[in-house]
């Protein structure tokens, strides 16, 4: 870090290297000096705390995948986990990488947003701890200071096992990019009213967002086609999806409706399940 | 919500160049083991030519696909070659070969002849042997005629032939004429799946099946139908190479979507029986007719599934979904 | 692992043993040389079994018929195939293109001189320099290196050649030209018109037409029960050969030059190279090895005459490889085609007559689109008999990259818009689109577009087989 | 910088400028150019290779991250008395055509059987969704590995 603090803009942290390598060979000249903290101990590991579920931001998709916990407490983190990319990036990809990168459809964003996780950053003066919303500041922009690392991600254990689901909408099935991503949660009161719904988005606005609106619309209501459906018209009203080569911004509209009814949906079977 | 559909795309296909000339030529020399070598100046692509054009070697010399060896693709050594272009090789390489061989096959037949007491007109190479016609039983293994014909008489065994497939100018005003010396034909199906509601397409299954003639080696030319409806199903629904101001802007492959495994259907293919005469043992040819009629297939699938027609490629999710609601609109 | 890139970049420059350098003494000393690495130990060749039996198919007769393995296939698997740029030649240097950023411009000057001081750049190449500076299957519309106009956003403008490729990607960035922009056109509807900018000035936009003619076909539509009208329309789409095109061109003391490639088609490719080095055809020599993909896309020459004449201004081995993004601006793509079909049935799905028109765009260059418009106007029709036809095509230039041979040479797109069209009509008369194919299709006699007496038709038999297999009546709504 | 890492169980080590990447080592620096280079930035899968038991596009990672770790690549299969069961089925099925991008595709099959010796089609599918084929519409290679996972798991079960 102090390597990192020391030499400012030209220095970059390296994690699994699949977007960082791309852009050093696009741009040489603009990195001086290269830190590996893949390896690095505090920042890997998966493990329940008394806080709740502990990511280390090293932690490679595959090694999420593949994580009983993980598997268990969040599936719904494997599933988006399991969108990114494919074996090879997902084998060398980080989650603290997919964060600190903040491209606005990163497709780790969703599910966690969902899931009310915090982001631990780690400095040269010490720790501190943030709601994964207020990390993303702009597109490949986080609140990190130079000096500073995301260190892990916490699921707060309230919310280990919450109901939620997660879809992801691309232009492929595989290695695909998304135009949407879509990760809802919500629990049901023992009167079958929705309670603490969270609506996270991905790809239609410069950041990953929570649509606040549409949770707030659907929260204490019972989860059917009418109030879902309003939800999801909600979340299309609060979203501000860009035009570009890949889709324009009312197909993303669209989607955000659809996908935002459909996760919800799906987040309110589950819960009628358990 | 998901609604199934499902589309017929047949096709007719020509080999080799519009009317212009496209000759092969070729060089067959059988050694005195009965083994032989093939020289042509075509180029491997992928599509197994040089294995294809092999087996059309060992046919005519009754050999073994095993017992050709073919040098390929060096203009200081190979004979003209029109090239891997226009579902042209196994057509016309392959009648070049077929004239090549049966020249050095020729040659064992006229030293085989008094080895065997009969005229060479009489003889066929079939099975590693020189064998009299109707009388099997009577032959010489095809390396003793070989090596009896170089090394006693003093004359190798080695042909050389060309072809190129006859054709016939068009009129310039009406277009009528025999551009082509052959066609070939191809139906497909597709079922598919379309998410009304997302505009997005699911291709489930598609099936497949080609006339190529004669199927010199089916292993490849099943390669062929299913490489080639791969590229159709990214010509129908993913791939576009999209400019901005004259500049592309999506010049690479995270950004030009062609499929991946997860994107192929179940795919069934087979071929028809068929033979032509005037190709090589009633072969055509099978490389690029693969991908012409899946997207057809597709966009008439997606016609069935949510009665819209899709009249330009490709027909991305964002595609289907608005003629979907204009269709509702209406 | 913390590394400071630049200081151990630097630090590696001056502990460097300077670059061996044999070539002439007109070759100018790169200022900053860079090294080359030192490979350390064992050198163990790879293993694999060398007397595998051969498979029983590949022994059977008669051959065939066999599914027979590839030969090559083994060593694909392997790892044992030697593409182009897996191949190496003792003081091989590389090349890099410099590519137009506009799409159409004047070049009012190309200033290299600055790229030449870089380090470890050998040579750099304008097309000027080339003996005959054109090429093209039909037309010889086409410069190896723009030094005039750039009709496209990724034609060459200068190349370079250097010690590595970063070099040599580098000095790219130093090379200077002065470009005066022209107007534009893209859309091959506007190209087509009389007051569009000339992409080959004076030369009109549209240079290559067909047209096919049979029967009466304006009758044959008064007669019909029905016509019916739609406009087709696709796009442009890129061959992407998993291996991206790869020469190297050696020049020897005997004036030969000798030329590996990833060509499709080496006998016409060395006609071209003939050409455009202006040398007699037995002093060129050109080697194919394995394409790693073609479908089109290799079948004329690209770099080669640049490689080769870098070749020869630094006595050493030139590689030339595309960049994937090289891959999709300069190499050919698929023509996108405009398609009007208009058409008059029987109520019985019988066709009576057909009329149809085709834009091909075909970007920059004339490349491999006459026969695009040829296979294209001829099999547009459909498999089908229509005693009543007019079939017209046409090709026009536009600003954009080159379209030219991919798979299917225009048939692709003619058959997206012909069956399309017979859907809708057997879904407009009521008749099964299975069915109504068969009513039309061709069989074994029958006359073509042009005329032509077929012979080995299988249409019919494919349609039938592919319903059965499919499950055609058993999946009827 | 110096780089020491196992390539195919043999001890190998090069010295590298540090933007290296492990395929450029591979390629140019220890003459193993199975590993195909095909976009660069890891959107084909032609550069495939495993690193500690996991499969990783080798254009993605720099040579200095490779150091001290094990390195599989596609010259590492066969032996001299055999090829690997994938090597066989490939070739016998014709799953390759031009072969570009098989040695990736190789790997990243055995990647899977390594560690899931009977896989389902769709898990065949979902383990090459990184590995771009432009020529078989992937249908043999996914039958490949089908049978070659067979073979692996009844050899496994004999032994």
């Amino acid at each position: 870090m102090a390597l990192l603090a020391e030499n400012n803009s030209r220095a970059r942290a390296l994690a699994g290297g699949t977007d960082l390598v791309v852009d050093l060979k696009h741009a040489p000249g603009d990195v001086d000096l290269l830190v590996d903290i893949s390896q690095l101990p505090e920042f890997s590991g998966i493990e329940e705390t008394e806080e709740g579920l502990r990511i280390g931001s090293m932690v490679t998709f595959s090694e999420l995948m593949a994580s009983p916990i993980v598997n268990q407490m969040t599936p719904e983190i494997v599933a988006a986990s399991h969108t990114v990319g494919a074996v090879q990036t997902r084998n060398l990809g980080t989650i603290g990488g997919n964060l600190v990168t903040c491209v606005p459809s990163a497709d780790s964003a969703p599910s966690l947003l969902a899931l009310d996780a915090i982001a631990t950053i780690a400095g040269s003066d010490g720790k501190r701890s943030v709601p994964l919303e207020e990390f993303f500041v702009g597109p490949r922009k986080t609140i990190l200071e130079p000096h500073e690392l995301l260190a892990e991600i916490l699921i707060p254990k309230k919310n280990l096992g919450k109901p939620s689901h997660f879809i992801k909408f691309g232009l492929r099935k595989g290695q695909a990019l998304a135009l949407v991503n879509v990760a809802a949660a919500l629990y049901l009161n023992d009167d079958g009213k929705v309670a603490e719904p969270r609506i996270a988005l991905g790809a239609v606005a410069p950041t990953p967002m929570f649509a606040r609106k549409a949770e707030a619309s659907l929260d204490g209501k019972r989860p059917n086609e009418e109030s879902l459906l309003e939800a999801a018209r909600v979340a299309v009203s609060e979203i501000k999806p860009i035009d570009d080569f890949r889709a324009s911004a009312n197909y993303r509209r669209h989607l955000v409706q659809t996908l935002t009814y459909r996760t919800l949906k799906r987040s309110a079977e589950i819960a009628s399940e358990q | 919500m998901k609604k199934r559909g499902r589309g017929i795309a047949c096709m007719w296909y020509p080999i080799g160049f519009t009317v212009a000339a496209n000759p092969s030529a070729a060089t067959v020399k059988i050694n005195t083991d009965g083994t032989a070598t093939l020289l042509t100046g075509t180029v491997e692509t992928g599509q197994g030519a040089l294995t294809v054009l092999g087996q059309i070697a060992a046919e005519t010399l009754g050999i073994a696909t095993d017992d050709v060896h073919v040098v390929s693709a060096d203009t200081d050594a190979t004979p003209m070659d029109t090239g891997a272009i226009a579902s042209r090789t196994t057509y016309v390489t392959g009648n070049a070969i077929i004239k090549a061989a049966e020249q050095a096959r020729e040659i064992l037949f006229e030293a085989a002849a008094p080895m065997l007491s009969v005229k060479p007109e009489q003889l066929e190479a079939h099975d590693r042997k020189i064998q009299v016609i109707g009388f099997p039983q009577q032959y010489k293994t095809i390396g003793e005629v070989a090596h009896h014909s170089e090394i006693v008489i003093g004359r190798p065994a080695i042909g050389s032939g060309s072809y190129n497939p006859p054709t016939v100018e068009m009129d310039p005003e009406t277009g009528q004429g025999k551009p082509f010396s052959t066609y070939v034909y191809a139906t497909q199906i597709a079922d598919v799946e379309v998410d009304d509601e997302t505009g997005e397409v699911e291709v489930l299954r598609i099936v497949a099946i080609h006339d190529c003639g004669t199927p010199i080696n089916p292993m490849l030319v099943e390669g062929q139908i299913q490489g080639g409806i791969s590229m159709g199903i990214g010509f129908a629904l993913q791939e576009e190479i999209l400019f901005k101001d004259g500049k592309q802007v999506n010049p690479n492959l995270t950004n030009y979507i062609m499929p991946t495994s997860l994107d192929m259907p179940e795919l069934e293919v087979d071929m028809v029986d068929n033979y032509d005469p005037t190709g090589p043992f009633g072969a055509k040819g099978a490389g690029e007719p693969t991908a012409v009629p899946t997207a057809a297939a597709i966009m008439n699938a997606i016609y069935d599934a949510v009665g819209v027609r899709i009249t330009s490629l490709p027909a991305t999710s964002e595609k289907v979904l608005s003629a979907i609601l204009e269709q509702k609109a209406a | 692992m913390a590394t400071k890139t630049k200081e151990v970049l630097e630090s590696k420059v001056k502990d460097s043993e300077i670059e061996d350098l044999t070539a002439p003494d007109s070759l100018k000393v790169p200022a900053k040389p860079a090294l080359k690495p030192v490979v350390v130990p064992v050198d163990k060749p790879v293993v694999y079994p060398l007397d595998l039996p051969e498979s029983e198919i590949r022994l059977r007769t008669p051959a065939v018929g066999q599914r027979a393995s590839r030969p090559d296939g083994r060593l694909h698997g392997l790892g044992q195939t030697q593409y182009i740029d897996d191949m190496t030649f003792p003081h091989m240097i590389f090349a890099k293109i410099l590519r137009s950023e506009h799409a159409h411009a004047k070049i009012l000057s190309i200033d290299t001189s600055e790229a030449e001081a870089m380090p470890g750049v050998l040579a750099t190449l304008t097309g000027s320099e080339i003996p005959v500076n054109s090429f093209g299957p039909t037309l010889q519309d086409q410069p190896v290196l723009a030094n005039e106009i750039v009709r496209h956003a990724g034609d060459g403008v200068a190349a370079v050649a250097a010690l590595t490729e970063q070099q040599a990607s580098d000095a790219l960035t130093k090379i200077k030209v002065k470009y005066k922009p022209l107007p534009t056109v893209f859309d091959p509807l506007e190209a087509i018109k009389d007051d569009a900018p000339k992409v080959h000035a004076p030369r009109s936009n549209i240079y290559a037409s067909k047209i096919i003619k049979k029967g009466d076909v304006e009758k044959a539509l008064k007669e019909s029960d029905q016509v019916f009208h739609k406009q087709f329309k696709t796009q442009m789409v890129e061959h992407v050969p998993l291996e991206p095109h790869s020469s190297v061109a050696m020049w020897d003391a005997n004036g030969r030059v000798t030329i590996y490639s990833s060509l499709g088609r080496i006998t016409l490719g060395r006609d071209d190279l003939a050409r455009t080095l202006g040398k007699p055809m037995n002093k060129i020599r050109l080697v194919g090895t394995i394409v790693g993909g073609n479908f089109g896309g290799k079948n004329e020459i690209t770099t080669e005459p640049i490689l080769a004449m870098l070749s020869k201004k630094t006595g050493r081995p030139v590689k030339g490889t595309f960049t994937r993004g090289d891959e999709f601006i300069s190499s050919t793509t698929r023509h996108p085609f405009v398609m009007d079909y208009t058409t008059g049935v029987k109520k019985d799905g019988q066709i009576l007559g057909r009329k149809i028109r085709l834009v091909l765009d075909g970007g920059s260059y004339c490349s491999w689109t006459s026969t695009t418009l040829g296979k294209g106007g001829i099999l547009a029709a459909g498999p089908y008999n229509i005693a009543n036809l007019l079939v017209e095509a046409h090709a026009v230039y536009t600003n954009k990259t080159t379209t030219g041979a991919m798979r299917g040479f225009g048939a692709p797109q003619v058959c997206f818009a012909y069956e399309s069209h017979m859907d809708d009509m057997a879904h407009a008369l009521g008749i099964d689109p299975l069915e109504m194919r068969l009513r039309n299709a061709f069989t074994e006699g029958s006359v073509s577009p042009t005329g032509q007496l077929l012979q080995s038709v299988a249409i019919k038999e494919s349609l039938q087989q592919a319903a059965e297999r499919f499950g055609w009546k058993e999946s009827a709504k | 910088m110096i780089v020491k890492l196992k390539v195919n169980g043999e001890t190998r080590s090069a010295d590298v400028p540090p933007e290296t990447t492990l395929l450029k080592l591979l390629r140019e620096h220890l003459n193993l150019t199975g590993a195909k280079l095909g976009c660069d930035v890891g959107d084909c899968g032609t550069c495939t290779v495993i690193v500690d038991g996991e499969s990783v596009n080798s254009c993605l990672m720099l040579a200095g991250r490779a150091s001290g770790r094990e390195v599989t690549t596609i010259e590492g299969l066969a032996s001299s008395e055999q090829l690997h069961p994938l090597q066989e089925k490939f070739e016998e099925l014709g799953a390759l055509q031009c072969g570009f991008c098989g040695p990736g595709m190789i790997i990243s099959a055995k990647a899977l059987l390594d560690k899931n010796p009977e896989p389902t089609v769709f898990e065949v599918k979902d383990a090459l969704s990184g590995n771009l084929c432009r020529c078989t519409g992937y249908t043999k290679i996914i039958e490949a590995i089908l049978d070659a996972g067979r073979i692996m798991s009844t050899a496994e079960a004999k032994s």
